[in-house]
């Protein structure tokens, strides 16, 4: 058994450096290799897209036009790392914290909003973007991710013969959703049938107030030794690791070789939502250390180190941003709640008599109020 | 919405399609046929492979369309409802055995906030035809947990069918029907049954297998015996009961209607309602506890719509308000042919 | 059984010892209180510790009496739950909370099939005093899962103690009751009532804290206001909509007497009968959706035992058959007081 | 991570060789020494007893006297060979099946068998054998074990400065229970509670009709280092064996060292339950190869070879257990179904009003038949 507690900074795979300096490790470079200067600038406008719509929903909520927001601030490097991976017909089961990856995925940010403004359980069509809805069920879905890698195996998908059109799931969930037994079920499921899949733990080191050693106590990785998982841990803030490691995994489930644990290690640099309150629990210095981690910057002073980030391509970015933040602002703005009858829809795919009854009968009720005018 | 008695085919009978089973058997051939039917149609569950389930429910399907469709899973029932959601998500249709009623419990947060909601959730996007096969209800003799009615603390629940069959017919039919609906059913059978026998009719149901028809059809409830003094209401286990109540009554002087509910949710009040009207006096028989039980929300719905018609409150039978106990006192603690007549007897008196 | 108003604290109230809380504050007053009273109650959850629980209901708590008994746990509800019926086997008093209504689901299996039931299977060997708190209920324009009304799913398990306070007295008391009686009980906060304030009494209860007095304490209703003409029975969140309705129904010369009910299981129906038969007309109001609700369980029994005093049938004004809505929606959703003043219209049309 | 399958017979721990010869391994030697052939005697006598017992209720269930047994057949060595290790103030949580570690915590097994004949849920006082109930859902019980260990160390029982009183937990469930969310949650507290706890698991092969490698695709064992828990791999039916392994592990427990989890690799000869065929699913030649290693005839061999076993002894052993069989038969055959008014007891600890009000209702509609003769 390694000694490593779970906030160890032992042993994570590493590409480039706090500092913004690029690491060689042989093992890892093969995967990291075709990232050329145009796709980390992809990755970085990603990183800063991810970031601003972020900051605009948050204050969107503090303006009180949405009900809750749940920032993923200092995690950007762990998802678009990540969700910049993940191809056709590759198949996502986000938590409810994975913005960026929706970005990657093409999800109309904006759009997801009507969630969080109260209007909608879920945002977008999980088909179209292979990005299936937020769970808030803490560990709930990682079950249902293991049973869609289970029927993509059956369906062919995988260890195809054309390694170009393999898929798997890649599934993200937190390090306090290690805790639950679904998510321990979900990996004996996915170990006894071999199931294509990818878990991604975000160790942003906290479910909400508590840290990671409430959790565990040796590190989020190693949990997946129990199960006969490979796993490897990666530095968080670190996006061309996260990238590599992320590739490694996928390809491996994809040709066939079962699933893959990534435990990526960050930091949640916000409060846990909008309703949370982080001073009650972690120090303004521990803060402050992990803002000198910050994923962006890393990522940003690698590529001025290189010259591969002209001021032209930040003023781009950075209109595109702005545009994007307007447009988050505008579209929540311009929202009307739906027909309140509309409560009534798909609860089930067919007529159910208890429903169809309620239905009639709130409509009587309301038409009672318009016939009449205002009750008592 | 229920005007004709379902519990009778409404095709011609053609001779060589009808046979004798037990209810087991049925479910054993409703399973076969919907496996036939349609190759995305799945089983899993704890030993449900080559043992063919602690009840042989699928006795020989393992053998005949192999451990990939007919699936021992890990045992560990979250994870069982858990990964059928996320097969169901890519066009299957898992069927699921729960072993025992008292072990869904561990799948109850998969079923109540994944599985009942998933469909609402995705605003109609996303269909989970799962059905949830339970061998449920007691009188069998068994330990702790073997016994228990489940169904109040699923119907409760939006997003979820839930269904009983008292007869082979019924169970027959209505497994494929539940296999066929689009949402999820929770189906249960009553275990104490699954030797009764019966003649089952095996063409009949087939074009009743659309979303739309399959749905329409496990929801309606079914006179079982017509009569005029007194309506009893039950489903799965209790049907056998209420019927051979009927009969003492009979003898007695007593007409007495039973209803067989067929489905728990939705309940077919209307069917309920009518009767209620004409014999003026109701009582609902489950095995379930009656506090909090399915009967309240039949007494209540009864007493909504019917209320100037009843000659005395609608009265429930069912068990009490304990854990099932020990098998040696489940006689008494269920609602068996003595303690039925005399909630009839009593009701009579008015 | 329940002769008088025991909202009313009976001792003579010393002055000094009534202040004003809102029924948040009122809860945690209570906790400490209960916890210096007894080093055996220790209070388990998640997040309950440094940050005092997202509602700050334990906030101050883990402050003043130490990580050792205001305990952090790992983020797994069932784990909460069976960790802590150990630690009430070794003569600990766990006080759990569950961070909202609509987490209580992976804990079920724990709840239903153990804690309920290890009094029975240990012939009255081993007790269990674990009290699971949950913040329940809507109207707080919050996410899907944070708004439920669960009380149905439990209330039908028999081994379990459910109620829910209304005012922050009650919130006071009951809570100690609850940590001091000896059977499980899950004590349900009706969230949207947290900042509510009212006046305490925080000495009345502590001679009704043994096991006696503190079960049958929380087991009585409350006849929050009189009235002759309709009773609302109301419990936890909807006694203020009832209130409230009263008050208007008054301006309209209807009198309403309101019930609250406080305990969930067991039901306080000598209070509620006894009102129901002189008004002769009855409205059951809770958040939770009406089908198979509490209240199909009141109305089953007012149906029972007031039949022939009873003017119309037993009314029910709740949730919809359906996941609790988006936000946005909830207004209408929940049995806000339009809805209850047309039932009580309607009603008095008899 | 170790290439070994779930039932990989590499890495057991062995004292006692199939054939009956006692094997040195100088690891363990220390936690076996105290084992004085009076010692092995009476292991091999709670062993026989245990059979004895086993087969008669096997017997009374075939006659109709129980509605069901489970029997341990095949499991004696791995049930006193720890059972053994355990002493006051320790505690053990039992799964169904235990009946040879029920018989060294003193508990009397005719009694035991009020369960099997449906006339109570729980049998005995749990507090005055320091011997829970058996739990019947799968898994429950694990976090019950943990919670109780976790109480056991905060009420000083742990590392108390004297290891003579020090206590520890003991906690027994099957191969099957692995997969349930509950074991891995009992994992994941108890570790980070650093709970005084032994996990045993007897790996009998079987959850019903399923192989372990339905629930594994590694050894059972492993499982413990997801959650930094150590752990050892012990033959079952090396009596010897798992006696020392439970001890180093109970002392671990006891020392204050936190959990530490234990396979005992065995074999259930019998069928599940009496209402089970195992020739559905496993073969005559797999039972015949394992009825070789029986764990009794195993130590039979070995305590002749060494000259301890004389035919006193065993005629001594024999008549008591004949006599056990003979008192569990009457016993069993001499209980009368208690007043069912009883069925009303225990619900609650103070009155609830329903059960009152039914308790009086079902009185007075039983005393209607006395009074009345019998209806209809
Ligand atoms: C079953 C369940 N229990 C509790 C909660 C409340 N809750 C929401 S987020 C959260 C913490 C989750 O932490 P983690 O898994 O680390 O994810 P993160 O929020 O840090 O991304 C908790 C306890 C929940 N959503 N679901
Ligand atoms: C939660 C739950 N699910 C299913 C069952 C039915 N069941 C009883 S024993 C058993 C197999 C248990 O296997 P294992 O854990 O290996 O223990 P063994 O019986 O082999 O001792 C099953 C599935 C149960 N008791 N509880
Ligand atoms: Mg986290
Ligand atoms: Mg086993």
């Amino acid at each position: 058994m390694e000694a490593l507690g779970p906030l160890s900074d032992n042993g994570l795979v590493r590409l480039l450096d706090a500092d913004g300096t690029r690491v060689a490790d042989p093992d890892w470079e093969p995967y990291a290799e075709h990232l050329t200067p145009e796709a980390l600038r992809l990755a970085w406008r990603l990183m800063t897209l991810t970031r601003a719509f972020d900051a605009e929903a948050t204050s969107l909520q503090r303006q009180g036009e949405l009900g809750l927001w749940v920032s993923c601030l200092g995690q950007e490097a762990a998802q678009i790392g990540s969700g910049t991976a993940i191809r056709e017909p590759d198949y996502v089961f986000p938590s409810y914290r994975e913005h960026g990856v929706a970005l990657t995925r093409s999800v109309d940010l904006p759009q997801m909003l009507t969630l969080f403004r109260g209007l909608e359980h879920g945002s977008w069509d999980p088909a179209q973007h292979s990005f299936h809805l937020y769970t808030l069920v803490i560990g709930a879905h990682t079950l249902h991710a293991t049973g869609y890698a289970i029927a993509m195996d059956r369906d062919g998908l995988v260890a195809s013969g054309n390694p170009d059109k393999d898929g798997a799931v890649v599934c993200y969930f937190g390090d306090g959703a290690t805790s639950q037994g679904d998510v321990n079920e979900s990996f004996v499921f996915a170990a006894v049938n071999n199931a294509p899949i990818v878990f991604f733990i975000q160790n942003n080191q906290f479910a909400i107030s508590e840290p990671t050693t409430r959790q565990s106590r040796v590190t989020l990785a190693q949990r997946a030794d129990g199960f006969g998982i490979p796993r490897v841990r990666v530095d968080g803030n670190d996006v061309i690791a996260v990238h590599a490691v992320t590739q490694w995994a996928l390809r491996h489930a994809r040709a066939g070789q079962g699933p893959v644990l990534i435990e990526a290690f960050t930091y949640r640099m916000a409060a846990h939502t909008t309703s949370d309150d982080a001073t009650r629990y972690r120090t303004r210095a521990d803060e402050e250390k992990w803002r000198q981690r910050d994923p962006i910057a890393r990522l940003e002073t690698y590529l001025d180190a290189i010259g591969e980030l002209t001021q032209e391509y930040r003023d781009s970015v950075a209109a595109e941003a702005k545009a994007l933040g307007k447009r988050t602002r505008e579209t929540v703005k311009s929202w009307e709640r739906p027909p309140m009858l509309e409560m009534f829809d798909h609860i089930y795919a067919e007529p159910h008599a208890q429903v169809e009854a309620e239905r009639a009968w709130f409509d009587r009720y309301q038409q009672s109020f318009i016939d009449e005018g205002s009750h008592a | 919405m229920t005007d004709t008695n379902h519990g009778a085919p409404e095709a011609p009978v053609r001779e060589s399609a009808v046979k004798t089973m037990t209810m087991a058997g049925a479910i054993n051939a409703g399973l076969r046929a919907a496996m036939e039917r349609d190759p995305k149609v799945l089983l899993l569950g704890e030993d449900i492979g080559q043992l063919g389930g602690v009840f042989r429910v699928t006795d020989g399907l393992h053998k005949d369309f192999g451990g990939d469709r007919v699936i021992d899973t890990p045992l560990a029932e979250s994870g069982i409802v858990g990964t059928s959601i996320g097969m169901a998500m890519r066009g299957y249709r898992p069927v699921v055995e729960i072993q025992f009623d008292g072990f869904i419990f561990p799948a109850f947060n998969q079923i109540t906030t994944q599985l009942a909601k998933m469909h609402y959730r995705s605003h109609g996007r996303i269909q989970l035809p799962v059905v949830i096969r339970v061998p449920f209800a007691g009188d069998i003799g068994a330990i702790e947990h073997h016994s228990e009615s489940i169904e109040a603390l699923f119907a409760h629940t939006a997003g979820l069918r839930i269904c009983s069959p008292a007869t082979p017919q019924d169970a027959f039919d209505m497994i494929q029907q539940s296999i066929f609906a689009p949402d999820p059913v929770l189906f249960l059978e009553p275990k104490a049954r699954y030797w009764d026998k019966g003649d089952v009719d095996t063409d009949a149901v087939r074009t009743r297998l659309d979303d739309a028809a399959a749905t329409a059809d496990i929801g309606r409830a079914r006179v079982a015996r017509p009569g005029t003094d007194v309506t009893l209401v039950a489903y799965g286990p209790t049907v056998r009961t209420a019927l051979q109540v009927a009969d003492v009554a009979a003898g007695e002087g007593t007409s007495v209607e039973v209803i067989d509910l067929r489905s728990i949710s939705p309940l077919d009040i209307p069917t309920v309602v009518r009767s209620a009207k004409r014999t003026g006096r109701v009582v609902v028989v489950h095995e379930a506890p009656t506090a909090h039980g399915v009967g309240a929300e039949i007494a209540a719905r009864v007493g909504e719509e019917a209320f100037f018609h009843l000659k005395a409150p609608v009265m429930r039978v069912g068990g009490f308000h304990m854990p099932y106990p020990p098998s040696k006192f489940e006689h008494e603690f269920l609602p068996n042919l003595d303690r039925v007549l005399d909630a009839v007897d009593r009701l009579m008196a008015h």
